[in-house]
């Protein structure tokens, strides 16, 4: 298939992007990796009367640690990270969710930041945001605000990025100390979205209760969900098998799934919560944590 | 006995690992594929499509569409029924079926309209504008709910049914009374689910028809040029010596390439009534929802046994859903292919088989997708049936196999549902595979984890397959019998090329057949060039599907070969100053009877054919040969299964897959075993996620590569790969075939683990594709109950 | 519009509408066809280019105006005088090719692969060709085949004489 | 694909005037959201084009809106047939009217049956948007009508 006729124009600066953005409003999408766009203009589902490609802006292609944040650039792509020495020590849910996006090849070209902005339901990175507690920074005519990844997320493909903003990056805060983290997904096979997916973050306190914790299920919703629940539930607990169930059941009741290809709601469901305890299970026994099988 | 081809000498060609004589040209992308050939001038089509399964078409309005820059022409049914190609008869000619739709859609996705424009965005520009007005009606998508006839969905036909035919082979009273008589008895409903072969390159055309020749030439996506030539010509009363089918490289075929579809009837008659090329290459989307599907077969499987084992009697019922039209790839004489095969590798004393096959709003096919006609359904059946029993008896399901095969000392053996095995030995097949795997171990690892309430199946299949159609007293597509043919010519110096009725699809017969024709003409196989696939130069054969290559033009190259030599022997005596029977082949050489020495080569016989040939014989050195097979053959093999079974997710691991194959003597080891790599793979994908599914309102689910799911290399396992060596005694050098039976065996292996694994649980029968869901319901449910 | 586009190191300059996609400029602006399609959806891999010598791209979903300034390797452009890469090779000698319409996208995908991960262990390489679908050989020795190219691109002296490139 | 919606609405209004106002063409498609274009064939029968934007997928959408009341008042069935894309959207709805403890109750519950490239593709995306779709609109009926009733009263 072959995509409608559309204008193109390849920014040369990010104030030139913003300035056609400001131009074209709602008839522009930003180009950056293209690999969900592209598919959808092929079929003739996405016709956008221009499209605004930023892939020249190599100032956007970073992934850098300051003061406490991993920042990863609206041009940095999936393989950046997943490539990127010591993530894996560093970010280890970061890494975890680098690996399984999409499949290798479109990880060359995907970038983070533009799946956070697509929001299918059924995406990854912004599971992860979430249990990850990232913000997104978006850049408009009006100025650059920073938005809570909780907020960002509105409706299925549908973001807090209004017509003629860019989201310029996500940061993700950098783990504590006695932080452990994991991203489980359960995909048909390479290049799926996945039929479930979870992520879970853990701080363990000196005297080896759980300080805090960050949870989320992804394919159980219009969009991403947090399980405040499970983080309530965990918070202050002793790490047990005991409280990874309990945390996996809040899971199971608030994944709202819809049935699909992929699975039945009654199956999904059921997966949220099985992945939260396998993520949350993985994530403590790295932190010596025993007993819990 | 069985025993592996060692070569002989450095010049022994058979059975020799050599690297393959196309590749070069594909490592350097510079293969010949359709979508690769541009003509000047040439034209693009893109199709309309229905989104109802059935529907009345009120009217269609081109209007919008002729006015898209670019667009030349669109065409719509009536328009063809105006050159008479409205409809055109389907594979076996017992059915017409609409090129595009005249009056009504019958399944989603159906061909209403063509649009022919200057470019391919053009054409695709005007497909979206022209307006077609529906009338939606009910779709009937269940062929049991076909059965019924409520809805009549081809009002075109007489017969005012949705019953396309009943077939049926065996003794029924015979089999019911010794059913009957069983002392265990096992019975269940297999269903084989619609899939796709899915080849990565999709179907396409190029039409010329040239004004100044009156030549229409077809660059066609084709496993069968000549057989498309013959039915091109009957359809449209043009002379077959104006037809010119080429099929160039073709991007693998799988069954999916044999059939003729919508996009070549639309671009040949567009390039004709244009008189420029006009070029249509299929959409993922159009190959998976309009061309040839395969398997939609629903077993009923009846086995009866004695309480010690031995099996009795088999009886497999089936319903069969042809989609919209009968499009069933099958020899004219086998509506149903050669499901008779299904009493597989065991001696039953009897056995009764019937089908009854049903039109549906789905798209039309029921194609040999890398499988001899119903080969794979109906070993599924049998294989799934036998491993019931087993459970059924409490006998390890290897025991009750070699319990019941057919012993190597009845070959060859008639099975009771009308076929003559040519050979094999079972026995000692299956016991190579047991002691490969280290089967007693992994059976005793089970019962370790059983107890720990872990689940690990190991499943068995042994397959025999039915291949190689076909002999012409039997075999014949439209009245033309499945022989096939060759022809060699060996040029003065000692080279050669060898032409052939067939047509490489990957299977890589530029070194096999090379390969043949060099170990029967002591020639260099580097020196000898193939060519296939075009009707002006190729001899006249059916093409390559249903594993028939090696057995028809296989044996073609080997006679023809050995035709030549028999000229080749005059020319030799009269060299070698000796009498004709004094001249003897012998380690590639013409030597005269007790004087080895006295030798000459094959080269320089060919040489002496052009410059010093014999007196009284034909100069130049030769032959064609037609092979019309005497039988079948039937390869078979012994694959083995294991795997770990995640009960909370439902994931299935496949830990270790063995598959030991018996394809009679083989040609190049090296291309057997990737001809079986690649057929497990489609094996594995089809037991776990390959499907084509409808949805109650008859919308297609899975129509493009992100949900019709084909393995990665990261899903798909390591395979193990072995064989045993048991000749085909008719076959000119005993080679049977192999690019299938992996394909044909693996399904059933594969569920069979996955239901061995879940035997703890009381589950006795899933149905492909063993999803995540599916098996995470199975262990939910015997966790609930 | 105007790009300019280098090639499997020639330079090409060319007039082409935005909404040409890179597969189709490569394969009819530059009779290039070694590079195939296979899909719509960014699923089968068949397309792969490499963009700037180590990013694998597949030229079905991206438009050829994305390619403006870019180096660009295709197929065409890894035999280089007169002799196979060790990676076409590899391929050859382990029968890591059937029908050949995956093979292209399969040699760019493992070539940017080695361009990261010279030595890449057996799961590495599954991993990595993941986004590359094959009907014909169950992947099997096309990963034996990577792991064989490796091997010999590591090697400090050159590689044993490879076969003569047919034309 | 089927995709079932439903839901419920209070409304600030006496059953009468809900009952006139969802047999109204014009007020029902004054409730469809995103309508470029509308215009009403007959007392039943309206044709609006309504502007569909969910992510990347944006495009105009035709839809052939028929009220069909039912005997006594109190059910009306809706029968909304569309197309776009190349693709078709069936979505056929009910609506129940009655009185609640003092306030007007509208339960209304729709199936939409989607066919074609949407289906096949778009399946995720359009669900959200059919669901916003049918939500607003019964949504816009409780609103304005009870903006109306305030303004009466």
């Amino acid at each position: 298939m072959f995509p409608a006729p559309f204008d193109y124009h390849c920014a040369g600066s990010l104030d030139e992007a913003l300035a056609l953005l400001a131009r074209y409003g709602g008839d522009a999408r930003v180009l950056a990796g293209g690999q969900s766009l592209i598919p959808a203009m092929r079929f003739r589902l996405a016709r956008p009367a221009v499209l605004v490609d930023i892939n020249r802006l190599d100032e956007l292609a970073y992934v850098r640690e300051t003061d406490g944040v991993l920042a990863v650039g609206a041009l940095a792509r999936d393989a950046a990270l997943e490539r990127m020495p010591r993530l894996a020590e560093a970010y280890p849910m970061l890494a975890q969710t680098s690996a399984v996006v999409a499949d290798p090849v479109v990880r060359q070209s995907g970038t983070v930041v533009g799946s956070l902005c697509h929001n299918d339901p059924a995406g990854d990175w912004a599971v992860t945001a979430l249990a990850g507690r990232a913000q997104v920074v978006v850049r408009g005519a009006s100025g650059t605000r920073t938005v809570a990844i909780d907020d960002f997320l509105v409706d299925s493909f549908a973001t807090a990025v209004g017509d003629g903003e860019i989201a310029l990056e996500v940061r993700f805060p950098t783990p504590p100390p006695r932080t452990w983290g994991s991203y489980q997904k359960i995909e048909r096979k390479v290049g799926d979205f996945a039929t479930a997916s979870a992520a879970a973050r853990v701080t363990l306190a000196e005297d080896g209760t759980i300080a805090g914790s960050g949870i989320a299920i992804g394919a159980a919703g219009p969009t991403a969900r947090r399980v405040a629940e499970a983080e309530q539930i965990l918070h202050g607990a002793k790490p047990t098998k005991e409280a990874i169930r309990a945390a996996a059941d809040a899971a199971r009741k608030l994944a709202d799934p819809a049935a699909d290809t992929r699975g039945s709601v009654e199956f999904k469901k059921d997966m949220a919560g099985v992945l939260v305890g396998r993520a949350l299970t993985a994530a403590l026994e790295h932190l010596g944590v025993e007993g819990l099988r | 006995m069985s025993t592996t081809i060692e070569p002989e000498s450095e010049k022994h060609a058979l059975g020799q690992r050599m690297k393959r004589k196309e590749d070069p040209r594909f490592l350097q992308g510079r293969g010949r594929y359709l979508d690769d050939i541009s003509l000047p001038g040439m034209l693009y089509l893109a199709l309309v499509h229905s989104p109802y399964p059935h529907a009345k078409i009120v009217k269609i309005d081109k209007t919008a569409a002729l006015a898209v820059d670019g667009v030349v022409a669109v065409l719509t049914g009536e328009d063809l029924a105006a050159h008479g190609l409205a409809w055109i008869p389907t594979f076996h000619g017992y059915d017409k079926q609409m090129v595009l739709c005249v009056g009504k859609a019958l399944y989603q996705y159906q061909e209403v309209a063509g649009v022919i424009a200057t470019s391919r965005e053009a054409a695709v520009d005007g497909a979206e504008l022209v307006d077609v007005e529906y009338e939606p009606l009910d779709p009937v998508v269940d062929p049991f709910q076909a059965r019924e006839d409520k809805t009549i969905l081809r009002d075109d036909r007489e017969n005012k049914t949705n019953h396309i035919y009943h077939w049926e082979v065996g003794k029924r009273a015979e089999t019911d009374a010794a059913l009957a008589a069983a002392d265990v008895h096992v019975k269940e409903r297999v269903t084989f689910q619609r899939c796709h072969p899915a080849p990565l390159e999709p179907c396409g055309i190029v039409a010329d028809m040239n004004g100044a020749t009156g030549r229409l030439t077809l660059y066609l996506t084709s496993q069968a040029p000549h057989a498309h030539r013959t039915v091109v010509s009957l359809v449209t009363g043009i002379p077959e010596d104006k037809i010119h089918v080429v099929s160039p490289d073709i991007g693998g075929g799988f069954g999916n390439k044999v059939p003729v579809y919508a996009g070549y009837v639309v671009a040949a008659a567009a390039s004709v009534v244009l008189g420029v090329p006009v070029k249509w290459v299929e959409t993922r989307t159009e190959n998976l929802t309009c061309t040839g599907f395969a398997r939609d077969y629903h077993m009923d499987v009846e086995i009866g046994a004695t309480k010690d084992g031995r099996v009795t009697a088999l009886k497999v019922t089936t319903v069969a859903d042809h989609g919209a039209f009968d499009a069933a790839a099958d020899p004219t004489k086998y509506p149903a292919g050669l499901f008779g095969i299904v009493t597989g590798s065991y001696d039953f004393a009897t056995a009764f088989t019937e089908l009854d096959a049903y039109f549906t709003n789905k798209a039309p096919g029921g194609i040999a997708y890398r499988c001899s006609f119903r080969v794979t359904e109906a070993s599924f059946a049998i294989e799934r049936g036998m491993e019931m029993l087993a459970r059924k008896l409490g006998l390890d399901p290897a025991e009750l196999r070699l319990k019941n095969f057919v012993r190597k000392e009845q070959f060859p053996y008639p099975s009771p549902l009308g076929f003559v095995y040519d050979s094999g030995d079972y026995h000692t097949t299956l016991r190579k595979a047991l002691d490969l795997i280290g089967y007693e171990e992994l059976r005793k690892e089970q019962a370790e984890k059983r107890a720990r309430g872990e689940l690990m199946g190991i499943g068995i299949s042994t397959f025999t397959e039915a291949v190689g159609a076909g002999p012409s007293k039997h075999f014949d597509i439209m009245g033309i019998k499945m022989f096939d043919s060759a022809e060699i010519r060996v040029h003065p110096t000692g080279s050669a090329i060898l032409r052939a009725g067939t047509k490489s699809q990957g299977q890589g017969h530029e070194t096999t057949w090379a390969q043949i024709a060099a170990e029967e003409l002591g020639l260099d196989p580097q020196n000898i060039i193939v060519e296939e696939g075009d009707t002006d130069t190729a001899p006249y054969g059916l093409g390559t599907y249903a594993s028939r290559s090696t057995p028809t033009a296989g044996a073609a190259i080997a006679m023809a070969s050995r035709k030549i030599r028999e000229r080749a022997r005059k020319i030799a005596a009269h060299l070698l100053e000796a009498a004709e029977d004094d001249v003897e082949w012998a380690d590639y050489k013409f030597r005269v009877k007790g004087v080895p020495e006295n030798a000459v080569t094959m080269q320089e016989v060919a040489f002496a054919a052009y410059t010093n040939p014999a007196p009284n014989t034909e100069p130049g050195l030769e032959a064609t040969f037609y092979y019309d097979p005497p039988n079948l053959t039937f390869p078979y093999g012994a694959y083995l299964a294991v795997v770990d079974v995640d009960r909370e997710t439902g994931f299935v691991k496949v830990r270790r897959f063995l598959a030991i194959d018996d394809c009679g003597t083989v040609i190049n080891p090296m291309v057997v075993e990737g001809q079986i790599h690649g057929g497990l793979t489609e094996g594995f994908a089809i037991a776990f996620m390959q499907e084509i599914r409808y949805d109650e309102s008859g919308n297609n689910l899975n129509t493009n590569f992100t949900e019709y799911l084909v393995p990665t290399s990261l899903e798909t396992p390591h395979w193990e790969t072995a064989s045993t060596v048991t000749p085909s005694p008719h076959h000119p050098i005993g080679a049977k075939g192999v690019g299938e039976s992996p394909n044909v065996g693996s399904p059933a292996a594969f569920v069979n683990a996955v239901m061995d694994a879940l035997a703890p649980l009381g589950v006795t029968h899933l149905d492909m594709p063993l999803t995540r869901e599916k098996v995470w319901r199975a262990c939910r449910e015997a966790a609930t109950a | 519009m105007k790009i300019s586009v280098t090639v499997n190191g020639k330079q090409y300059q060319r007039e082409v509408e935005p909404r040409t996609l890179l597969a189709y400029f490569l394969r009819e602006s530059l009779g290039l066809t070694g590079t195939h399609v296979g899909c719509d959806t960014s699923s089968c891999g068949c397309c792969v280019v490499v963009f700037d010598g180590d990013r694998a791209v597949k030229s079905c979903t991206a438009f050829a105006v994305q390619a403006d300034g870019h180096q660009i390797t295709t197929v065409e452009g890894l035999a280089q005088g007169g002799k196979l890469h060790p990676l076409q090779q590899a391929f050859w000698d382990c029968h890591g090719l059937q029908c050949g319409f995956c093979t292209p996208g399969m040699l760019m995908s493992s070539y940017a692969l080695l361009a990261h991960q010279p030595s890449p262990s057996e799961a590495q390489i599954r991993e990595a060709l993941a986004g590359n679908l094959c009907r014909c050989t169950g992947y099997q020795n096309i990963v034996k085949a990577v792991q064989q190219a490796a091997g010999e691109l590591q090697q400090p002296a050159p590689a044993p004489e490879p076969e003569p490139v047919a034309s | 694909m089927n995709l079932e919606y439903g839901g419920r609405e209070r409304i600030d209004a006496d059953r009468d005037t809900v009952w006139a106002f969802v047999n109204d063409p014009a007020k029902i498609a004054g409730c469809m959201p995103d309508v470029l274009e509308s215009h009403v064939v007959d007392e039943h029968t309206f044709d609006a084009v309504v502007q569909v934007a969910v992510g990347p997928v944006r495009g105009k959408f035709k839809f052939h809106v028929v009220l069909v009341p039912q005997p006594g008042g109190e059910h009306m069935d809706l029968k909304i047939s569309g197309g776009g894309f190349g693709s078709v959207v069936d979505l056929n709805a009910g609506a129940d009217v009655s009185v609640q403890d003092g306030a007007t109750v509208l339960d209304w519950k729709g199936v939409a049956t989607m066919r074609g490239p949407l289906a096949a593709v778009g399946g995720r995306v359009i669900d959200a948007q059919a669901k916003r779709v049918i939500t607003t609109t019964f949504a816009n009926v409780k609103t304005q009508l009870g903006a109306t009733a305030l303004d009466t009263a």
